[in-house]
């Protein structure tokens, strides 16, 4: 019988391994699967090279990653936070990469390695710094540049049910990058406020269907981050 | 009334917000940038119905919460707490930048660094040394959607003006700004550059030009 | 207020003139806007360009309104039935054109169309006769055939639930191609089994945003085509 | 056993599609073309657990309905009734051949009109003057999934072999096909050319490489 449960997040991210390509779901903390990132801390995996939209706030969750320097390169489109001097300061350092990738583009990007798309057109970033060195071409009278796809080895994601299978549904919009990294990995990782019984989602409302999904750890009562951060904590 | 009164002149952040919402047609889906641009949402003019996109994956965003009401999970592109109106739906970044990529979005209002007389829009970064770029979705946005419009004060803190021949900033888009709302005017971009369209209470087109740095065509 | 429903299917497709390109909700009889392209024959509007998987059934819907000469360039995948004669017939006469894509690639250029992305690269047809004459490229060691976005003028797609705004849910299988179809049409139109309360749709269920929908009618007992069909019946 | 003799030799349907069921791995998310293909989906072997997808929009694809159990609009790629199994879901096409393209499904199995020794395969068009082309998701199918089986008769109707050197009709695919399912034999693409695997019961090694028309390795 397929049952892609596992008992905890420390297994659960076991298979992550130095040098790996992570995709991290969330916008800011709405969306962020606090309890595998931590366990990520926990086993100390370096090298990582980590996509999500943002760069973490406080001290907890993907800023803890970045600032105990287990991520030696980021891919996002927005690293500036009101909570987080953890990137900035290794980014002034020189000590973190930093590719920058307009938000649509990099959604689209993750969808196209999902989908088996490797590149596709845009109009997004034409005559701005963050095309340059990219090919451009006219297209029906308009300039569009060319973007390649975005896969990882692994993607880590919050949901809100799951089955054995893998479905998922998320809460509001914590939805956001996740159900296109569970597409855009060789493995994905989730972890889910509940498991319930396959079919117990109505097959009309799954947003990720289980074939996207690889590992499922159930964490019933999620930190949030901001929480954390009012209370001056720090991971580990 | 003389420039030199001691009378408060020109719009406040409110007043522009609310003069950039008499131009959004009924029905219009509109994405709103962070900062004063977000004040728009609280003046839709009566008999108006607009529908608000956050990018972040919501059509059909309310207001802000009451104190004590937020849902965690339910923000806005600016990461703050926000609600829904019936009709609402909630959706992936993928189909949410197909909205705004797909000239789906009728409307966006953002903010600016610097507007070129050619429509050109700097909003996401200095390009200093140090400076930690963050582009966020505003380079898709300006690329999507058919209508933008800035809203901005006319000048920085330090007075330079933000309207400009060309933009020294590195840019957001090319040619992508239709109409400005400044503290002092509503300012047309036009194939000829900048025009004047209107002036806020007590501001003389001569006090706007002298705080523009390119050249405005009169009121027509 | 923001309502898009109107009274009748005459009056919801009255916008669509000679010539336009009309995309076609369904997969062989399954989510086929039946009574949307009844409407559209007792209009006569005429040289159309339909794109649909198919190519329609017996002599009612689809058929039929190749079969009335109203359509002079079919744009799908699989343009046999063992239930229709209507397109073979006309195309061996000459009398109609047929562009064949792959089923996957018709759905991504509509997709595409939607989400403005002018042009992708997909492995799918690569060194079969439907690349010819296409651009080819090698990306990471695979070859890849560019094509290019599929727009329409007008969509036309059956749902289950509809409210004003124009969210939409639907019904198993019938989902297929109309949600893309909303996306990449300019002015879509949609026949609906219920037109219910905004809000009555929870936001999370939503599958078509409102911002793709622009005339809705409600159809609340819509014709199956092939009990139409059973019935030996034919259209007009 | 001769190969005059009258005992029936050889696989029937049902035979051919239980042997390619058995090498389809636990937990394997598979496609099946229709025909043939579709007759694999009842010879799941015991202690096994496969999710079929349908191209149209279908995770989680179960049995046939019985009759009179038909739901109008719950049908398969081969526009037939299916039914649901519990963890089953609904996407649309873009989202379905996302999981074709993307490299999720496992295995697919397809039926052909010829396969080369390269591994080609021709499944959707004679290519001759008249003939209505119509190619579905079979190219998008070869060229997204790793594992492409294909179960046919050793030979057409009129004795022409399928099993060729070069494909004379168009193709759906190159290079795409691993092993196949036929009424006589089990065949790898290997890239020394076809391989015989497995002989169905009462057939000879000489009777199926007479029916071929490429060489055959032998059997390892």
């Amino acid at each position: 019988m397929i049952d892609k449960t596992i008992d905890s997040a420390a297994q659960a991210v076991s298979c992550i391994g130095d040098g790996a390509v992570v995709m991290i779901g969330g916008f800011g903390e709405v969306g962020s699967p606090v309890e595998l990132i931590h366990a990520l801390i926990d086993q100390g995996t370096r090298d990582l090279t980590a996509i999500n939209n943002n760069t973490g706030n406080g001290e907890v969750g993907l800023a803890a990653l970045i600032g105990n320097g287990q991520v030696a390169k980021m891919i996002c489109s927005y690293p500036r936070s009101s909570h987080s001097k953890v990137f900035p300061e290794l980014y002034r350092a020189g000590e973190i990469e930093l590719e920058l990738v307009p938000q649509g583009t990099l959604a689209e990007r993750i969808r196209a390695g999902g989908a088996g798309i490797p590149a596709f057109f845009t109009p997004t970033a034409v005559g701005t710094p963050l095309a340059e060195g990219k090919e451009v071409r006219e297209l029906e009278g308009r300039t569009y540049v060319m973007e390649p796809w975005l896969k990882a080895d692994f993607a880590l994601v919050k949901c809100d049910s799951a089955d054995r299978m893998g479905n998922l549904t998320y809460h509001q919009t914590a939805r956001n990058f996740a159900p296109l990294m569970c597409m855009a990995a060789a493995t994905t990782i989730v972890q889910a406020c509940r498991v319930v019984e396959a079919g117990a989602i109505d097959p009309e409302h799954v947003v990720t269907p289980g074939i996207f999904v690889d590992r499922i750890v159930e964490v019933a009562e999620p930190v949030q981050e901001s929480r954390l951060i009012a209370e001056g904590r720090s991971y580990p | 009334m003389s420039a030199d009164s001691r009378k408060p002149t020109g719009w406040s952040r409110e007043q522009m917000a609310a003069r950039a919402a008499r131009d959004i047609p009924e029905g219009s889906y509109v994405n709103l940038g962070i900062g004063i641009p977000e004040l728009v949402a609280r003046f839709v003019p009566e008999g108006r119905e607009f529908i608000y996109h956050t990018e972040n994956g919501l059509l059909g965003m309310g207001p802000p919460p009451a104190a004590g009401e937020e849902e965690p999970e339910l923000i806005n592109a600016g990461k703050k707490p926000v609600t829904i109106v019936p009709g609402a739906s909630f959706f992936h970044h993928a189909d949410s930048f197909a909205m705004i990529r797909g000239g789906h979005i009728d409307v966006c209002v953002l903010g600016a660094m610097q507007v070129s007389a050619e429509g050109d829009l700097a909003n996401w970064s200095t390009g200093r040394p140090g400076a930690i770029p963050a582009v966020g979705g505003a380079m898709d946005l300006v690329a999507g959607v058919e209508t933008i419009f800035v809203i901005t004060q006319h000048t920085t803190k330090t007075g330079e003006p933000k309207l400009v021949e060309r933009c020294s900033f590195p840019l957001t888009g090319k040619g992508v700004v239709s109409r400005i709302f400044t503290d002092l005017a509503v300012v047309d971009v036009t194939p000829a550059g900048f025009r004047l369209s209107e002036l806020a209470p007590g501001v003389t087109e001569a006090e706007v030009r002298e705080k523009s740095g390119a050249p405005l065509q009169p009121i027509r």
